[in-house]
């Protein structure tokens, strides 16, 4: 078949925020008619704007709409669309939902519902990957069903040990465990938090391994037989075993382990016949050792640095392996050229212990213009974040010619983005690319952790500029007669607030 | 125009007058600065200190203005009685812990009148899918927390406070 | 010397708009300081507000401010600057300005002032590159004097000629003229567009090449006897001699050609001793015969397009070369990857013979995230366009593995770009990107002038739905209660004002 | 709610109404449409009719609204007495010629009163560095032109109309 030509007409995603968003980008620039959904919470969403349908298919709660198969399938079947992107999270990974898209006859655009089976039973694919000759870290293959087994087979590995969700991801569900006395909370703790994101309370244990890096590799596989792999993403700096900052290549391998990394990945992808995009995700330890993790079916949230190195946009082929076309490229046509950072700009607020910042953004600046800044965003001025989703809101990614470059484009690039109204890591990201341990490409995954116990220089610098500021505001309001009901961006939600209830009340 | 601010306990008085054309004098404490201003919008203008630019957006609620300068931000609140009085309050030793965003509440861990350590976990509030440990500001005695597991809490909604006795 | 390590602390960029932002982005990855001038009109500019430190250099008149050599000094030599970057336009290529900059030992960031000086006079640099064998047009070599010459010369030619400002660029100045009956008025309109936008009359007369391709070479050279070649761009399409859309590679040129356009523009570039970025301009006649057009001895509008396939920041090179640091890279590793367009969104009225269109920009939404998207913007929502220069907004560029998906970026991006406000070009590029001879890359220069001929089907597709969006607005304003003044974004503005006047008036 | 508005010469009756939730019911003509309707700020707002998005941006001066849907731009007008007169006198022959940009006259090339073709150059006119040659719309005499090389004009200036006596 030819790689050229019609892949789908329309195309149904069934995510929000800014990977649906992408998505959406995606299609249109092939010609596919995007297809967003929503939920209550996400009227005017970015995701919903951009689109050229949207369907609304219910209530704010994830499980009464993003993760609603009913709803979403029948907005699917209404509106025509051939095929489901499901991005990540949500659905993604849910093999009933994929199964559900076979029986109804629409192309879900991912791995078939059997490899994703597999590889989502985190314990099941271990076992799988260990006979198919990848390296695995020692732990257990089950999940833990029995408190007295915990503590047995802890001890047995030595501390520190993982407990890990199996329907697990995103660090949620994820504990270390440094001593055997705090074993039972932290079990405890990680069973309630992967019933209440995977509504699935399994929990494995695995050894923990010391100065460890988490480096991934993307695959991509066609239904022609080809596997390939595009090069690895260094993943270790996490906060709470939450991805923050990716980067690509990664500081840390040589030549020689990358390619290993990288034949061993596609020998995992091909063990369950793997099809479309996926990443095998290692741990590799301070020797260089690497252990297979797991393997992510579906786009990852950082799988811009690794088209900003290759030039291959993830998405599209994606759409055009779900089509049934062979890939564009061979693994020799893949040339990693330059360096590509990610940070995840998040509704969080680093100066109170990231509690989440939902609400209205009154004021934002993006980056933009210059060579290698790219921002895969997901709000936009005047859009209230829900307080119902995972609080990403945007995704910076920059380039370079080397590591440096890429360094210098963000920061830079950091400090011309401005969020007024919520509260957001830009400080925190601003800290971390600063600091000679990551300029330097020395860090592995306790970096963020270090930093978090280094004392803040407390910033007096532009105190008394800021002082300057209010007491000019002050002045300028008491003279000309403005007061902030009329005088603010802000005072224009309000009025919509009106519009609103007026609407709503009529 | 004579105005007093505080910023977390320090306090800080300012003259503001204006000059010819957009100039405009500010005096902060004993140092004095020429600026010019220039207005983008009513919350929104830049500074222009001896060709220093500073871009500024600048929001008021009630007595507490939000700066950011050049992208950094700063709470600043204008000095009042009622600030006084709550400066006082502070000093006798209750620290009262709020909530950022809205969320619910998955435990309570502690019970009212229990003494805690700083640091020490008094809630877990569930909020944007992610679990959350309320911690104690001090060390001290909790009180006023009547929260069970499954309330909501809204955003700057009172969760408890911690009085330290020692004070 | 080394090429890593300092260049300069502070530098001042004598110019406004798009291009003083570019620059500033690129010192501010640089570790350097920008420090920005700004007329009355710029008060609150975009390349203000990004700057570190900047000066009002006068009034809005360009002769006042961005043109007064004076009060550029003056302000570089009141902050401290070491260098001066000049952008486009402006003194960018006024050699009595970069002498001047050598007197008061500041660095020009751009060449010498006689090599700028020998390509600045048209005729005088035709006859230097003849010498040194570069194939240039059949025509005068000095400036017309007598009306009595230009219509002996242009008859001698043959018809069609053009008339060129000695001291021009970008299209001012320059005339076509078909039949010898319309030679003197054009020469006339010519004298006077070339006095009043480079304050020179002189004007000179060439043959006029059919079906020509305007295509221009890239050169850096830097002070240690390197000068290389960064690929060309076709320049094309054009309306009014003015670029409008740019692109790399030329989907004319072929690879033989290419390399000896090249070749042959180094081989420019060192007759003259040149230093620093320049482009070597050729006009290609329809058998890919190429002629020296002229030398642009300073940084072009359309750079980023090579920047974007080389992944070479021309402006950071610049400033190297400026501080004598060496090229980073030789001519063997300069390798473009896919290709890459650009759109110049100027504010003008497609509708309305492209009038300019100056105003308060009242919303505005630029396309954003997604692979190969960059917006080299110079303004911003809330900004009032001035009318006092170059209408240039902002520059729309997309990336993409070949030329096709280039094309689909930049129709998605243009799709997503909404002013509101004032006009602008955007519509006009809807039409261009879409056209089949600009997909098929089957064009030259005339293509502007033939797609105005043609007719444009009036839009009547979404007319209801606009009616609707009347009727609803109509009905929610009457109902609510809002009326204009405090109900739209518009009112702050109209605030401003008011506050403006406050602050004037005290 | 019932309206009356104009595009170009033609003339389109409207019919609000709202409806449940979000829901509102357009009648334009003799179709009606379902949409629902959610404002991001008074003049943006996204519609939804049956799963097709528009995403609106309009603002209203006098009788005039401005919309731009997907990023496509229409004007439209809302019917007045006054409109009407207006266009009674374009039927009379008369078109007027107005600057959208602020400038400055550098050449009048015809005189009051003279004959002009349709296309014909009647001023150049210099803005943002650029000489615009302002043409005749529509064949016929030249009237109400009192402009003179060096002057300046605002935006939405009247420069001349042109007369065209066969009508």
């Amino acid at each position: 078949m030819d790689n050229k030509g019609k892949t789908f007409s329309k195309i149904l995603i069934s995510n929000r925020g800014e990977i649906a968003v992408r998505i959406i980008r995606a299609c249109r620039e092939m010609g596919i008619k995007p297809v967003a959904v929503f939920s209550e919470a996400d009227r005017t969403a970015l995701h919903v704007r951009l689109s050229e349908e949207a369907y609304c298919i219910g209530k704010a709660k994830p499980v009464e709409s993003y993760l609603n198969v009913d709803a979403v399938i029948e907005a699917a079947k209404k509106s025509g669309a051939e095929a489901i992107h499901p991005g990540y999270g949500f659905l993604a990974e849910n093999s009933d939902f994929v199964s559900r898209c076979e029986k109804e006859g629409l192309v879900f655009i991912g791995p078939g519902s059997k490899a994703m089976d597999l590889m989502g039973r985190k314990t099941k694919s271990r076992a799988i990957m260990a006979e198919a000759g990848v390296p695995i870290i020692p732990g257990t293959v089950e999940p833990i069903t029995r408190k007295e087994d915990l503590v047995s087979v802890a001890v047995k590995l030595g501390f520190p040990v993982l407990l890990k969700a199996s329907s697990g991801g995103g660090g949620k569900g994820l504990r270390r465990v440094d001593h055997k006395n705090e074993l039972l909370s932290a079990f405890n703790l990680a069973c309630s938090e992967a019933e209440s994101s995977f509504d699935d309370a399994s929990v494995y244990i695995e050894k923990y391994i010391e100065e460890p890096h988490h480096i991934e590799i993307q695959i991509l596989a066609d239904h022609h037989g080809n596997t390939v792999y595009l090069g690895e993403r260094e993943c270790s700096i996490q906060r709470r075993y939450q991805k923050v900052v990716e980067e690509t290549p990664s500081p840390f391998l040589d030549e020689e382990t990358r390619f290993h990394m990288g034949e061993i990945a596609v020998k995992a992808a091909q063990a369950v016949n793997y099809r479309n995009a996926g990443t095998v995700e290692f741990v590799v330890d301070k020797d260089k050792h690497f252990y297979f993790l797991e393997m992510n079916t579906r786009l990852q949230v950082e799988h811009p640095v690794t088209e900003m190195v290759t030039g291959i946009d993830l998405v599209k082929s994606q759409i055009e392996i779900a089509a049934g076309k062979p890939l564009r490229f061979g693994q020799k046509d893949i040339q990693a050229k330059g360096h590509a950072i990610e940070c995840r700009i998040y509704a969080e607020d680093p100066d109170n212990q990231f509690m989440p910042s939902p609400g209205k953004i009154i004021h934002m600046r993006t980056p933009s213009g210059g060579l290698g800044i790219r921002n895969d965003n997901g709000v936009y001025e005047g859009f209230t974040v829900p307080m119902d989703y995972d609080p990403l809101l945007s995704k910076l990614i920059t380039w370079g010619n080397t590591r440096t470059e890429a360094i210098q484009r963000m920061q830079r690039a950091l400090s011309e983005y401005q969020v007024y109204g919520i509260k957001t890591t830009i400080p925190f990201f601003k800290r971390i690319l600063s600091h000679p341990d990551f300029c330097q490409g020395n860090y592995n995954t306790h970096f963020i952790a270090d930093l978090e116990k280094e004392k803040i220089k407390k910033e007096r610098d532009d105190l008394e500029v800021a002082l300057m500021a209010a007491g000019i505001r002050t002045y300028q309001e008491s003279r000309s007669g403005l007061n902030r009901r009329s005088g603010t961006k802000d005072s224009n939600w309000k009025i919509q607030g009106r519009i609103k209830n007026f609407m709503n009340r009529l | 125009m004579d105005f007093s601010f505080s910023v977390g306990d320090r306090e800080y008085k300012l003259k503001v007058k204006k000059m010819e054309g957009n100039g405009i004098l500010v005096t902060v404490g004993k140092k004095k600065f020429h600026a010019t201003v220039d207005f983008i919008c009513p919350d929104e203008f830049i500074m222009n200190i001896n060709g220093r630019v500073y871009d500024v957006i600048i929001n008021a609620e009630n007595h507490s203005y939000s700066v950011c300068i050049n992208g950094k931000f700063f709470e600043i609140e204008k000095k009042t009685a009622l600030q006084l009085l709550g400066t006082a309050e502070e000093k006798s030793g209750r620290k009262e812990v709020k909530t950022s965003m809205p969320g619910r509440i998955v435990e309570v861990l502690v019970e009212e009148g229990d003494r805690v350590k700083k640091g020490q976990p008094v809630l877990v509030l569930e909020a944007m899918k992610m679990q959350n440990e309320i911690k104690a500001p001090q060390p001290g005695k909790v009180t006023e927390l009547s929260l069970n597991p499954g309330d909501s809490v809204e955003a700057n909604a009172h969760l408890f406070a911690v009085v330290n006795e020692m004070t």
